[in-house]
């Protein structure tokens, strides 16, 4: 396995607060890369500095062996690297197809308009969208426009998806729907980057782990590593129901919904 | 020398009233996102409360509380009118909603009085210099903006009231949370702003005659204004004011009057983009 | 994933080939003929207005119905285009056709160079920005003596003759308008259904989640800018061209780029459609309340209260409700 | 509320009038600035039509051969904005079939409507618009009954000549076509005059302080001031020159003192002077119509305000039509025009003839402007004329500080 992306001392500050200081790892080649840490970790502002829409202060990105350090959100999104918003951000106004076509026309193939359009609804089938297609995204259910954002995602035919919490505020069911669906990702060889609060979830879908704490990598490794290092219990003890949540999650793999 | 000492004096002098009209307009802007369009109508109607008032006997300076209170009521009543219903609206919405009403105020208006010539003479002793003289109403007037500013400024950071109004500008979502009724709060932000607007047409019908199509002039002015001393922040404005009043004694005596326009809104664009939060604000990362 | 190439071609097969594109054919010819049967040239002054205002309505829906923009001061490519044209016109004495494209390229690069500054600003910061511009432009030209300054350049009513005498200029001038008023439609409707359309509407919808799929906002932001001011700018040419006079205050008049809004919002934003119909019942209800013995001292009030109301009760405009009440026209008029 | 009423009740009086247009009657076109800016001065000029159109129907008619035609006017709303008086005035020759047009208020909506005056080749008075830029365009049915921009200052500098020859003038003037064209012309005859040119400045029209404009004035050490524009900016002038205590010997500003209301500025006013197309006190011997008395009487009887110099163009430019059909003897456009052509006349608001050379067809070229000043009567401000010396009714205030 090569590198997909290489993280390189990577750091960012807002008006002082320091949210991200000298991070280094990288995802690779077809892998599921779990990214997780307490709240206020920097695990978002990080994925922000990955696609572009915050400038790091300092440090590297690689992208496929190419520096796309500063690089603008729209020009990541060409290099085949496709996120979706922890708050959905779906173009209310459009409907689901028109959503994931804007996606597959601006996306890692740049399609022609009236090719896109296959390639939308197979996003938006993909996710389980199919009799949704007309809708307008403003009258998705909370879980509809969850998987709106993945499918606009797909959409682009990215390289590495960067997942920002897509399971959160899901029932059960949903949850393992999409559960599914992201094992059916990795099988057709899209490389993940997720974070993810639901321990048991990300535990059971994950090949590695990196856990953030205040901005800095606490820990790398196998998710059942992950689950026994002292540092990482240590920085999850703030928050007792997640650090019970992190070793239950490690420890059966069958008991993620 | 001399000339241009007196220019500055009276640059700051007029521009602090320009800074008083523009207070209103950006307050309203700052807590409830609404450029109001009926800000030029506002002005008028100080003005004309003025001339209406003293042509019953009332003293050119006891109108100001009148005005006050007069204007805090009718911006109530704009407010349930035409802001209400498109509050967190897209901007357009609001901006064609204040903009219809002040269509049919200046309809009325000019239906009522036409386009005519006011005029309210004012006597007051001068101050002069050299050759120069700078009149009582302009002080007056200057004195009084500073002083309604500041009313304005305590108001806004000692009391609960002033402190609500001001959280629901930082966050409307939040302010809600922690239990403020927001939309008392907006529409006593939108009858203050008008109220400040109305006052301030007041004082400068002390200074200048005036027709019923004045406002346009000082709604346009009270833009420049609020981007020079920062969208949303009131006591920037007076400052703004004071700049601009500035750019036109500064600019008069070394360029044709012609040109000051130019200037103006040329300076109007670029700080806009350049510094959104006004020349005077921190410049945020 | 990847995209079903047979199904895209037959989609790519001409934009002729759908209703809508007849659509916007009718409207055009239903211009041209109306005041031709019966020689109205009464009804011809009235459609001719009603062709600027759908001119300018139909761009400014570029910026403001597709990509969410408000831009106040549209008003500046019509005056503009107006002053080049007409000063071309004047002391070189260029063709009209000559001047009018010259004038649109002209304004259209200078709309790019605006666009690139003022498009960075967002919501009503944007559109006070553009009534900024409006207002620079205006002050400069006012002080700009090779065009006459605040005096305004005159055009001898002789150049009408080249266009047939001052009767058959009117007309060709008229014929003209309706073409650029018809091209503007086009436009719009070429623009809503590109890849590049679908970008505006993007951006219209939610910017920064646009930047992250991929969409180029800054770039595709300043080309429509720029493109929606290529046609009001021609418009403007002959406009003036036809007034024969030109001078600042009526350039630049910002009641007529809030007049194009106005129309918009009557029409229903972000639709083709919409402007036409807003232009034409705008123009008849000034035309209407203008000449009204009863209303003409009133007609600030009644425009103020019908606009107030569609603002307040009918924000989707007459498209809006007309796709509200039949769904099924959605896919027809668009 | 008083206009309120009598809007309504022209209204319903104007609704039955208009329907009975029998064959014997003559329209005219126009249209009135009722909203918008020029809304004060439209309205005074649409006075004077309104008063002669009156006159001449309850007289029984115009006299064109041995037929008599009632006068009837097509009347709309033109906003004060040129974007709408190509559309009405169109509509007025084709749809209203106005036999005759009279101009709007201002030089620039008459140079609008001038244009389609001249396609349609219908006969238009101008009794608003003094630019002459727009008789230089090879035009051949406008007629202007009123002095040309470029005297509009003669008389003050004549005036002014006589207290003080070496003067140092400063132009202060509005940014506009027909405060540009009045001061261009004043430059030279001041010029000629002798006088020292210290300062010549063009302020914006929407300008809302002159402070600073006061005080490069009070620098520049002028004697006296001549410019100004319209209203509020020549009322805001004249009152910062005295709030400022600018101490000029002499100022004359163009249209505002012309208007009663000025009076409202009270001690400001005193002794400003205004270039006058028509003031109530100058005395002409008309040849056709009401003198200026009878005129001024007859108008406060009707309106129940003063006479303004609008007005009174209004009423001249009705009573020329009038004359010149009954020359002709006919409503033939070109017959009418060969009439006013030929016209040499007096009538109460002075000489009325018009350039007939294909380069300034129809610039007035005989009609005098007077100048008026405003003078303390008896504790009461009243305008009075002082110039040309014949036509005077008090002597020059000089210096009036």
């Amino acid at each position: 396995m090569t590198a997909l992306l290489e993280l390189d001392g990577l750091s960012k500050s807002f008006g002082g607060v320091r949210a991200v200081k000298g991070l280094s790892f990288a995802v690779e080649d077809g892998e599921i890369l779990g990214l997780i840490g307490p709240n206020g970790a920097g695990k978002s502002t990080l994925f922000n500095l990955i696609n572009g829409v915050f400038m790091p202060d300092s440090g590297r990105l690689r992208f496929r062996g190419l520096d796309i350090t500063g690089t603008p959100p729209h020009r990541v999104a060409k290099h085949g690297l496709a996120r979706t918003h922890q708050i959905v951000q779906p173009l209310e106004a459009m409907t689901v197809i028109e959503n994931c076509m804007v996606g597959a026309c601006f996306g890692r193939e740049n399609l022609p308009r009236a090719q896109a359009l296959d390639t939308a609804r197979e996003a938006a089938v993909f996710v389980g969208l199919e009799d949704r297609l007309e809708t307008t995204a403003a009258h998705l259910t909370i879980a509809g426009k969850k998987r709106l954002e993945l499918a606009r995602a797909l959409a682009a035919q990215p390289i590495l998806l960067l997942l920002d919490e897509v399971l959160a505020g899901l029932n059960p069911t949903e949850i393992a729907h999409m559960i599914g669906v992201i094992r059916r990702l990795r099988e057709r060889g899209i490389t993940i980057l997720m974070i993810e609060h639901l321990m048991q979830a990300i535990m059971s879908l994950s090949d590695r782990i990196v856990v953030l704490n205040s901005g800095q990598k606490l820990a790398e490794g196998a998710p059942a590593a992950i689950a026994n290092d002292p540092a990482v219990i240590e920085a999850y003890l703030g928050d007792p129901a997640l650090a019970r949540e992190l070793q239950q999650g490690s420890g059966d793999e069958r008991r993620a919904p | 020398m001399s000339g241009l000492f007196a220019s500055i004096i009276d640059g700051v002098l007029v521009g602090s009233v320009y800074g008083l009209a523009a207070m209103g307009l950006t307050l309203i802007w700052g807590v409830t996102d609404v450029v109001n369009l009926t800000h030029g109508s506002a002005i008028v109607a100080g003005m004309f409360g003025l001339y209406l008032l003293t042509s019953t006997g009332v003293p050119p300076y006891a109108t100001l509380p009148l005005i006050l209170v007069g204007g805090f009521l009718v911006g109530l009543l704009l407010y349930w009118i035409c802001v209400h219903r498109v509050i967190g609206r897209p901007p357009l919405m609001s901006l064609l909603s204040t903009f219809s009403v002040n269509l049919v105020l200046i309809g009325l208006g000019t239906a009522v009085w036409g386009t005519a010539l006011f005029n309210v003479p004012v006597a007051l002793p001068s101050v002069s210099w050299q050759r120069y003289t700078f009149p009582g109403t302009h002080i007056l007037a200057a004195v009084l903006t500073a002083a309604i500013a500041g009313c304005l400024y305590v108001f806004l950071h000692r009391t609960r009231l002033g402190k609500a109004i001001r959280a629901v500008a930082n966050n409307r979502g939040a302010a809600e949370l922690v239990g403020i009724p927001t939309t008392q709060v907006l529409s006593l932000a939108f009858g203050l702003g008008v109220a400040l607007a109305g006052v301030s047409g007041m004082l400068i019908a002390t200074l200048f005659p005036f027709t019923l199509l004045s406002g346009d002039a000082y709604q346009l002015k009270s833009f420049v204004v609020i981007v020079l001393g920062g969208l949303g922040n009131p006591t920037g404005a007076l400052l703004g004011g004071i700049a601009l009043g500035l750019v036109e004694g500064l600019s008069t005596p070394f360029m044709p009057v012609s040109w000051t326009l130019v200037i103006e809104f040329v300076l109007f664009v670029i700080v806009l983009i350049a510094y959104p939060n006004g020349l005077l604000a921190p410049r945020r990362a | 994933m990847r995209g079903g190439a047979p199904g895209g071609s037959a989609k790519h097969a001409a934009i002729v080939r759908r209703p809508f594109f007849w659509i916007i054919a009718l409207v055009i010819a239903a211009f041209a003929v109306a005041p031709l049967l019966g020689n109205d040239v009464e009804l011809r002054e009235s459609l001719l207005l009603a062709a600027v205002y759908i001119t300018l309505a139909s761009n400014l829906n570029i910026m403001l119905g597709y990509a969410g923009y408000v831009n106040f001061g549209s008003i500046v490519f019509f005056g503009l285009g107006g002053y080049l044209c007409i000063y071309l016109m004047g002391s070189p004495g260029w063709p009209l056709v000559a001047a009018i494209l010259v004038a649109g390229a002209g304004v259209s690069l200078l709309a790019l160079l605006f666009g690139l500054g003022i498009l960075r600003l967002r919501g009503a910061y944007f559109a006070l920005g553009t009534i900024g511009v409006n207002e620079a432009v205006q002050a400069f030209v006012s002080n700009f003596d090779p065009w006459g300054g605040s005096s305004g350049i005159y055009l001898s009513t002789e150049l009408f003759q080249a266009l047939g005498g001052p009767m058959q200029a009117l007309w060709s001038i008229y014929f003209l308008l309706v073409a650029v008023m018809g091209l503007s439609l086009y436009l719009s409707y070429a623009i809503k259904s590109s890849k590049f359309g679908l970008g505006l509407l993007a951006i219209g919808q939610n910017e920064d989640a646009a930047a992250v799929l991929g969409v180029p906002t800054a770039l595709y932001k300043a080309l429509a800018y720029s493109a929606s001011a290529f046609l009001p700018a021609i418009a403007g040419g002959l406009y003036f061209f036809k007034s024969a006079f030109i001078q600042p205050t009526d350039a630049f008049d910002l009641t007529f780029s809030t007049e194009a809004i106005v129309i918009i919002m009557l029409g229903g934003q972000g639709t083709i459609i919409g402007p036409v119909l807003g232009g034409y019942f705008y123009e008849e209800l000034r035309g209407w309340l203008l000449t009204s013995e009863t209303f003409s001292h009133f007609q600030l009030v009644v425009a103020g209260v019908l606009l107030l109301l569609i603002v307040l009760f009918l924000p989707g405009g007459l498209m809006g409700w007309l796709h509200g009440r039949w769904p099924k026209l959605r896919r027809v008029l668009e | 509320m008083n206009r309120l009423c009598l809007m309504a009740a022209a209204a319903v009086i104007a609704a039955p009038a208009a329907s009975f247009a029998a064959d014997n009657t003559l329209t005219i076109g126009m249209t009135q600035s009722r909203t918008g800016a020029l809304n004060v001065d439209s309205l005074a000029q649409q006075r004077g039509f309104d008063m002669w159109r009156d006159e001449v129907n309850a007289a029984g008619g115009i006299k064109v051969g041995d037929k008599r035609y009632k006068v009837q006017f097509a009347l709309y709303d033109d906003q004060s904005q040129g974007s709408r008086v190509q559309q009405l005035y169109t509509r007025l020759i084709v749809q209203d079939k106005a036999q005759f047009l009279f101009s709007p208020y201002s030089s620039g909506l008459t140079a609008t409507a001038a244009v389609i005056s001249e396609q349609y080749g219908k006969l238009m008075i101008i009794t608003g618009g003094a630019e002459p830029k727009t008789y230089e365009l090879g035009n051949k049915y406008l007629f202007q009954i009123i002095t040309p921009a470029d005297h509009y200052l003669t008389g003050a500098v004549e005036a002014l000549a006589t207290k003080d020859p070496h003067a140092k003038v400063a132009l202060v003037y509005s940014d506009d076509p027909f405060s540009k064209a009045v001061v261009q012309a004043t430059r030279d005859q001041a010029k000629e005059a002798g006088f020292a040119d210290v300062l010549d400045e063009a302020y914006p029209p929407s300008t809302t302080d002159f402070g600073p404009l006061v005080n490069k004035v009070i620098s520049s050490g002028a004697d006296a001031l001549l410019g100004g524009g319209h209203y509020a900016d020549g009322a805001t002038l004249a009152r910062q020159l005295y709030d400022q205590k600018a101490n000029l010997k002499w100022v004359t500003l163009l249209v505002a003192p012309g208007d009663a209301k000025f009076a409202t500025l009270g001690q400001a006013a005193l002794g400003i002077s205004v270039g006058s197309q028509w003031e109530e006190k100058a005395t002409f011997k008309p040849q056709i119509g009401p003198t200026g008395a009878e005129f001024a009487k007859a108008f406060k009887a009707k309106f129940n305000e003063e006479a303004d110099y609008h007005s009174a163009s209004g009423y001249a430019g009705g009573l020329i039509l009038q004359h010149a059909i009954e020359q002709a003897g006919s409503l033939d456009t070109d017959k009418v025009a060969a009439a006013l052509n030929a016209m040499d006349i007096t009538t109460f608001f002075g000489q009325c003839k018009f350039a007939t050379d294909a380069k300034h067809h129809g610039l007035q070229v005989a009609h005098q402007m007077v100048l008026a000043q405003w003078q303390m009567k008896n504790g009461k401000l009243e305008r009075e004329v002082i110039w040309p010396k014949a036509a005077a009714t008090a002597d020059i205030l000089y210096p009036i500080r």
